[in-house]
């Protein structure tokens, strides 16, 4: 497979992701917009060390072709860890002014 | 609040102790009282096949008596009809005939005698209330029944079986229990 | 201990002639209040040390059609737990204008007893915080317990009402 | 102490009502089948609101265990039971909820009026009371007594179970089921 | 690559899957029939005996007279998911029976075939997978009911899952540890020659059997449907045979979570103090796939046996027991077999 | 920004979902409807409405003679009937200036502290049941039907007993009936033995315990003004009871002690019902031995000798013109009725049951007013749920044990 | 045209399709659902790649927790299409051409870059767990840890945040 499949779907995720950020108003869709485009980031990512996992310098390293892949481990870690913490705020605005409208949470800082 | 008897006694509730703050032992004592009842004898008793003896006393369904000659006890004096609290029971009364005194056994009687099953609470109040030994309880609960209009009892659905004419099913319903005398 | 005839002296005492017809029925005290000062004995009576009646036992109206101007009755049963003893007071109201003061500030119990008294007999206790019909359906528009109206439902028609002699 | 007399034993009973009989009933074999499932897996929804409800406990309960007719699985969700059994009083004021609950249960679905006060109001002629479910609901069973004994609860439970037995695919959507639940309102 | 499977072996797995996937039906179906003739017995009662012999045929009665009975799909409710729900709820709870051993190997036809449909080296991370998918069903049914009981069942049924499941996967590490492989068969294998992976885990096995009751829906955390809380719970507002998809996975999900169970804690097929090995290896699996089956059978039952026990949590008690006790002891265990280990290899 | 935001109406205030629990909700075990106000699943606000089976008792006893009240009491508290007659048949002897034969008072204390089991029973296996254990019921029901039988025996009903008369029985009790209720009394088959693995089975289960321990509690002072009585004002530490503070049918003969709680949540109000069960059976095994001490022509003592009030013996009135009278007066409720109004109350399984009889000499009462104690404490129900969880609400709810019946009337 | 590269085209037609579903549906509930179902897409693109475990890793986060979080959240609000704050249409058009025009620009200077690599698929055991156990470890110990803090601090923050009293409090 074309490395350039990976890299045209992934950023076609990505840029869906963007778009949807754009045009929602939903605070939790915009949030899972962001989850979207980290998925394809590590979509690439995982593509990548496999485009690299033949060549000469994988065959070096025992590691090599794995380092991509612990990469998307962290993004996960830290998608993981942003989610709980986003959620947790999403609900409690929700709680104290009952709308999850980002232009109106957006006003919020007068 | 202060006590107002000297009776008073306070309920048991210590503070759990380590034991049972794990959970587990009082659950596996639970467990093991369910798991005792396995190898209890059942009290189920299969209904259409096997029925629960029913107390001499029980209160179901209505049935007009007949004397030994198979007169019908009932005199229409309509105790029964005003003691029923649901007012169940319509009843007309009819002057006995000449020549009649082979069917009733008093001067008037109940031309009419009807029960209406599913008003009826089968309190007893009418058993109570009759003064010419006419109309008991029996033992037989009443039969659950598709449409409404079944559940008028008239007096031939009420009356016991002719004691001469038909002696066989007279004693089924007389039961058998040893008959005397009774009252109330 | 407390006797009837404690409590008697001490509510003729501070209300002087406004408590009438007094009766012991069964050994019971009972006595007729005004309907303006109902709150007033109620209170007396919840806050005096000695009669502490804070315990109301039951409340509700009777209705006699026949004692024109005064025909609702509404009835306290106060108990006195530490002493044990129980009074009964009633208050008497027209029913053209049956409003007689709510009890509920001192009681919460008599928030439903209350209500269930306005559900039957229309008894408009002032001062109340809900109340509306508790029994019945709320577009009944009268007051069945009163005497004047029949029990039976209008509706039934498998019933001969001939053959009862009620 | 005992009455002389024991037993009634001219009991007055008749047959499934002519209205079960007619279109749907010639039931072919599979027909038959499904029948008998319906008839051993009634699971009922007590609408249990006075006495009678208590008497239902009981009819539950290690002595008469209704578990052995297939129906210990008792639902409180309309959508789920076949069978409502309706026992207490039911006031004038509960009769919309009633019918309401009618309504959300799915069809194929009986209806058993258990006691007096459901039956016909019993001795509760007032004008609060509603003088028998009929009025709102159909009604397929009626199960006399206050509260009817366990005994009597079965039977009657049993006699649905005849009802659902004869009971083919198509009655539901006969023309004649139409215009009884037309009778009531219900579409 | 695909394209050049053994068509035979294909076919196997074929036959395999269909085998396994009506075995689990049909267990599940007779697992209601269980729980009600247990819940009986229990209950000094008798219990369905009425349909056929001994209330045999009462799962089918009950089958056909839910697949008869009219479909209600409530008004406002989304159409399409309420219909997916109760798919989902049996589609994964039917998956994950794909990587069980349910023995060791047959020969029939001058094949050796594998009881087991696939063996996936990651086979009981595939298990977590599947399970955790498993509370979508439940929660899409839940939605689409447009009931606020069913959705507050669903609610209750995320929150749980959520929570117990990470001291499932904490409890699994540790045995992971001791296992060194994630491979259900070898786990089998390994405990056929040693010891069973309870005695090694016993507290894992017990947070693990915890754990497992809480994703089963099973009292004392039924909480998602009890009765008397929420009617229903999630199922509500289903009717017919939705319902029974609902049931259904229920009963499938107890039978699937009592044979993971069973071989990752007690030896799977394996049968103690006897070498299958020296038997004809039909009937060693024959043997073995009975030994399973038992085992089984006392899980259920063991399942059956709690619920008709014991009283059920508060939403919060529950979480507490999630959060604040089973987690802490699942880590407090992970480490502890940690430390043992790294003192014997030392 | 093109659009001007506004804040959405109240959305600063607490959201909450409003949930109805009823009429139908099977967690009433009868018919009130609750309207909960929740936050996630924390009780905010509720709101009970009743009535759903209003039968109009008070009306219905205004049409009626005395003696055909006594099966309208019956559907009073249907757990406990036998208890709504005998209440009903002191305050008629009361009025009526009855005395009753010691017999007659001990048996009715057998059939009164039977009906107090049999309805603390149904309400403690309740609160099991709705916390999830439904096998301690079902277990405690077969002594449930034991004792039914024991009322089979003596008037004929399970549950609606209309057992009892004015000054009395209607008929003496059998041997039938003295062995069955040694059959429920025995120590290690009977009853007892039942309501320690009860016990064992729930009272220090921990799931249990915390499900019930701080759920629904109340302080004496709140539940005195709520007008509480009975097993739920006892478990919040107020030690009143009509037994004790006004024996009647000769209960001051008869030790047993006043079981009381100290917060008044559900898990007291358990235990007090527990409690209260072994101090029942130890009533009436005090009662049985007493009544047993009757020999010969005293052991065939079940009524009081009125014969203006209480009806005669059937064979006197097939021949007897006298008795006869006596009996169609009687039936037709043409009595000698005292004017007067009388308040008698008696401990009924919910609390003080009272009756309020306004007689005008008529055939009938001008008024009859039943002091139901659920209708009374069911008031408190929203003060006792707020700020409780959903769970909460319906394990207090079984553990107040209320019933449909004498809460509507 | 062989096997791999339909699944390929199948993952991908089915990944980009619930992306751009999930972003357009009305009610957020569908968005989530959308949402998983591109993500087991993704989850499949890895299984092509020979990358099991993170495939199931990433099933087990995305789909089953974090996903399960978001349903949670929607259903706990009662969030459906009613209540969804409709973008006004210009903003909305704006937005599509700003992201189409940054996809066509990343396309672009993709198109510039020179690399004609190929992706091996189903080959190489850099996605085994043995081996994935061996980096993280061994070369990424102390990464981990600091992710495990991070964890923590998030675990923390999300229950500070979500402690309702607090606020109470304040007020």
């Amino acid at each position: 497979m074309d490395i350039k499949a990976y890299i045209a779907l992934s950023v076609a995720l990505f840029t869906i992701g963007v778009i949807g950020v754009l045009i929602r108003r939903n605070a939790i869709i915009i949030f899972m917009c962001v989850e979207l485009m980290l998925n394809a980031v590590n979509l690439l990512l995982v593509a990548f060390s496999k485009m690299h996992a033949l060549s000469n310098v994988a065959k070096a390293s025992a590691t090599f072709a794995s380092d991509a892949q612990i990469f998307v481990f962290f993004i996960m870690v830290v998608a993981a860890a942003e989610v709980s913490v986003g959620l947790a705020i999403i609900v409690m605005m929700y709680r104290n002014v009952h709308t999850i409208d980002v232009n109106f949470l957006n006003r919020l800082k007068n | 609040m202060q006590a107002l008897t000297n009776k008073a006694k306070q309920v048991s509730r210590k503070p759990m102790n380590f034991m049972e703050k794990m959970y587990l032992p009082a659950i596996f004592k639970g467990m093991m009282i369910t798991f005792s009842h396995i190898f209890k004898k059942k009290p189920t008793i299969n209904y259409p096949e096997k029925q629960r003896p029913f107390s001499p006393v029980f209160r179901g369904l209505q049935i007009l008596n007949r004397d030994e000659e198979g007169r019908e006890n009932c005199t229409a004096c309509g105790l029964c009809a005003v003691a029923c609290p649901a007012e169940a029971i319509t009843m007309e009364g009819a002057e006995r005939l000449p020549g009649e005194e082979h069917l009733y056994k008093e001067e008037k009687y109940a031309a009419k005698y009807e029960i209406n099953m599913l008003r009826c609470i089968f309190c007893g109040l009418c058993e109570e209330a009759c003064p010419k030994d006419a109309i008991y309880l029996s033992e037989t609960f009443t039969p659950a029944d598709y449409q409404r209009k079944q559940f008028i009892y008239s007096k031939n659905d009420l009356l016991i079986p002719h004691p001469k004419e038909n002696p066989e099913e007279y004693q089924k319903a007389l039961g058998n229990r040893p008959q005397k005398a009774t009252s109330n | 201990m407390l006797t009837n005839e404690i409590i008697q002296q001490k509510l003729t005492d501070k209300f002087g002639d406004s408590l009438t017809d007094w009766q012991v029925p069964f050994g019971m005290l009972t006595f007729t209040a005004p309907k303006e000062i109902n709150l007033k004995v109620l209170q007396f009576l919840f806050d005096e040390p000695e009669l502490k009646f804070n315990f109301l036992t039951d409340l509700q109206a009777v209705h006699y059609p026949d004692n024109k101007g005064a025909e609702l009755a509404v009835v306290y049963h106060l108990h006195n737990w530490v002493d044990n003893i129980r009074i009964r007071f009633k208050v008497f109201t027209d029913i053209n204008q049956p409003d007689v003061y709510s009890a509920t500030a001192l009681y919460q119990s008599a928030n439903f007893m209350e209500r269930e008294t306005y559900d039957f007999y229309g008894v408009n206790f002032v001062g109340h915080p809900n109340l509306i019909r508790i029994l019945n359906v709320d577009e009944m528009d009268y007051f069945p317990m009163r005497k004047e109206f029949p029990l039976e439902d209008q509706t039934r028609i498998d019933k001969d009402d001939d053959m009862f002699g009620r | 102490m005992s009455r002389p007399v024991q037993f009634n034993n001219t009991i007055k009973f008749e047959g499934i009502p002519e209205g079960y009989m007619g279109e749907g009933f010639m039931a072919t074999n599979f027909e038959k089948v499904v029948s008998l499932a319906r008839k051993n897996s009634i699971w009922p929804l007590p609408f249990a609101t006075s006495c009678c409800g208590i008497e239902f406990m009981a009819t539950m309960a290690s002595h008469y265990d209704l578990a052995r007719f297939g129906s210990e699985r008792v639902g409180f969700s309309p959508r789920q039971c076949d069978l409502l059994m309706v026992m207490g009083t039911i006031s004038k004021k509960m009769g919309p909820v009633l019918k309401q609950v009618y309504i959300q249960m799915a069809e194929p679905r009986w209806v058993i009026a258990v006691g007096a006060c459901a039956s016909s109001g019993g001795i509760f002629d007032t004008y609060s009371v509603l003088q028998g479910i009929d009025q709102v609901i159909p009604v397929d069973v009626y199960v006399p007594g206050c509260p009817p004994r366990p005994e009597a609860i079965l039977d009657g439970f049993m006699k649905i179970q005849e009802l659902v037995n004869a009971e083919g695919l198509r009655r539901r959507h006969s023309d004649q089921y139409k215009a009884l639940m037309n009778s009531y309102g219900i579409q | 690559m695909l394209l050049t499977v053994d068509l035979a072996l294909l076919l196997e797995k074929l036959i395999l899957v269909i085998v396994v996937v009506f075995t689990s039906l049909g267990i599940a179906m007779y697992t209601t029939f269980a729980e009600r003739k247990v819940a009986a017995i229990l209950q000094d009662r008798r219990g369905p005996n009425r349909a056929g012999p001994f209330g045999l045929l009462q799962p089918l009665a009950d089958g056909m007279k839910l697949f008869f009975k009219e479909e209600i799909i409530p008004n406002f409710s989304s159409k399409f998911l309420f219909i997916l729900g109760p798919a989902l709820a049996m589609l994964t709870a039917c998956m994950t029976s794909a990587v069980i051993p349910w023995g060791d190997k047959v020969e029939l036809f001058g094949r050796t075939i594998s009881l087991q449909i696939a063996d996936v080296n990651i086979g009981v991370l595939y298990v977590f997978g599947v399970v955790s998918l498993g509370v979508y069903g439940i929660m899409i049914g839940a939605w689409a009911s447009n009931n606020k009981f069913s959705l507050m069942g669903g609610l209750r049924a995320a929150s749980q899952i959520i929570s117990y499941e990470l001291a499932m996967g904490i409890s699994l590490i540790a045995l992971l540890m001791i296992t060194g492989t994630l491979s259900l068969k070898e786990m089998v294998v390994q405990q056929q020659h040693g010891y069973w992976n309870i005695v090694l885990q016993p507290l894992g096995f017990l947070i693990f059997l915890v754990c497992a009751f809480a994703e089963c829906n099973r009292t004392p955390f039924d909480l998602p449907e009890a009765e008397n809380e929420l009617i229903g719970g999630y199922h509500t507002e289903y009717s017919s045979m939705k319902l029974g998809f609902y049931l259904f996975s229920e009963y499938i999900n107890m039978f699937v979570s009592s044979v993971v169970m069973a071989t990752l804690f007690f030896g799977g097929y394996d049968v103690p103090w006897f070498d299958e090995s020296t038997l004809a290896p039909n009937i060693a699996a024959i043997i073995g796939v009975t030994a399973l089956m038992i085992k089984v059978v006392a899980f259920i039952f063991l399942f059956m046996w709690v619920r008709w026990t014991i009283p059920r949590f508060r939403y919060d008690q529950l979480m507490h027991l999630g959060w604040r006790i089973l987690i802490p002891l699942a880590l407090f265990n992970m480490l502890a077999t940690g430390g043992v280990i790294l003192y014997f290899n030392k | 920004m093109s659009e001007h935001i506004l804040l959405p109406e109240g959305s600063i205030e607490k959201q909450t979902t409003t949930l109805n629990l009823g009429p139908t909700h099977p967690a009433t075990h009868g018919v009130f409807q609750n309207i909960l106000e929740l936050d996630g699943e924390r009780i905010m606000k509720a709101t009970s409405t009743v009535g759903y089976i209003h039968r109009a008792f008070e009306k219905i006893a205004e049409r009626r003679a005395l003696y055909q009240i006594t099966p309208l009491t019956d559907r009073l508290n249907y757990c406990s009937s036998p208890i709504n007659n005998m209440g009903w048949h002191l305050t008629c002897e009361k009025l009526l200036q009855v005395e009753t034969p010691k017999r007659v008072d001990y048996l009715r204390i057998i059939i009164m502290e039977l009906a107090r089991i049999s309805d603390h029973l149904i309400c403690n296996s309740i609160v099991g049941v709705d916390s999830g254990a439904y096998s301690g019921f079902l277990y405690v029901m077969q002594f449930r039907e034991l004792i039914y039988e024991i009322y089979e025996e003596v008037c004929g009903s399970r549950l609606t007993t209309n057992i009892g008369r004015i000054g009395g029985f209607e008929r003496n009790f059998t041997n039938a009936a003295f062995e069955k209720l040694e059959k429920f009394l025995d120590d290690k088959t009977g009853y007892p033995a039942q309501l320690r693995e009860f016990e064992n089975l729930f009272t220090r289960n921990r799931i249990f315990m915390e499900r019930t321990i701080g759920c629904g509690p109340i302080t004496g002072e709140r539940a005195m003004n709520y007008g509480f009585t009975g097993p739920n004002l006892r478990a919040a530490g107020v030690d009143y009871d009509v037994r004790v503070h006004s024996p009647y049918s000769s209960y001051q003969e008869f030790d047993f002690t006043v079981p009381v709680g100290t917060t008044g949540d559900c898990y007291d109000r358990f235990l007090v019902r527990n409690q209260e069960m072994w101090q029942s059976l130890s009533i009436i095994k005090q009662a049985y031995q007493k009544v047993q001490a009757f020999k010969g022509a005293d052991a065939e003592i079940y009524h009081a000798d009125v014969p203006a009030y209480y009806l005669p013996e059937k064979k006197d009135v097939y021949t007897k013109m006298e008795a006869l009278i006596y009996h169609f007066k009687i039936i037709m409720g043409e009595t000698e009725m005292p004017v007067g109004e009388v308040y008698n109350s008696v401990e009924g399984a919910n609390g003080e049951l009272g009756y309020y009889l306004i007689s005008d000499g008529g055939r009938t009462p001008y008024r009859l007013h039943f002091r139901r104690p659920c209708f009374i404490y069911y008031q408190a129900y929203p003060e006792l749920t707020q700020g409780g969880m959903l769970s909460d609400a319906v394990i207090t709810m079984s553990s107040l044990n209320l019933i449909a019946g004498e809460l509507d009337a | 045209m062989n096997i791999t590269t339909i699944i390929f085209i199948l993952l991908s037609v089915m990944a980009l399709g619930s992306a751009i579903m999930m972003i357009t549906s009305k009610s957020p509930v569908h968005s989530v659902l959308w949402l998983i179902i591109v993500f087991f897409a993704i989850s499949g693109h890895y299984i092509l790649l020979n990358a099991q475990f993170l495939a199931i890793v990433n099933i087990i986060v995305y789909a089953g927790a974090i996903m399960v979080l978001f349903l949670f959240v929607v259903m706990l609000m009662n969030l459906n299409a009613e209540t969804e704050p409709i973008k006004n249409y210009r903003l909305q058009l704006v937005g599509v051409v700003s992201g189409c025009s940054l996809l066509l620009i990343i396309i672009m200077a993709l198109n510039r870059l020179d690399v004609e690599n190929v992706v091996e698929m189903k080959v190489g055991d850099g996605g085994l767990i043995k081996v994935l156990g061996m980096t993280l470890f061994k070369n990424y110990v102390l990464p981990f840890e600091i992710s495990s803090v991070l964890f923590l601090s998030a675990m923390i923050g999300a229950v500070v945040i979500g402690k309702k009293d607090m606020i109470a409090d304040k007020k």
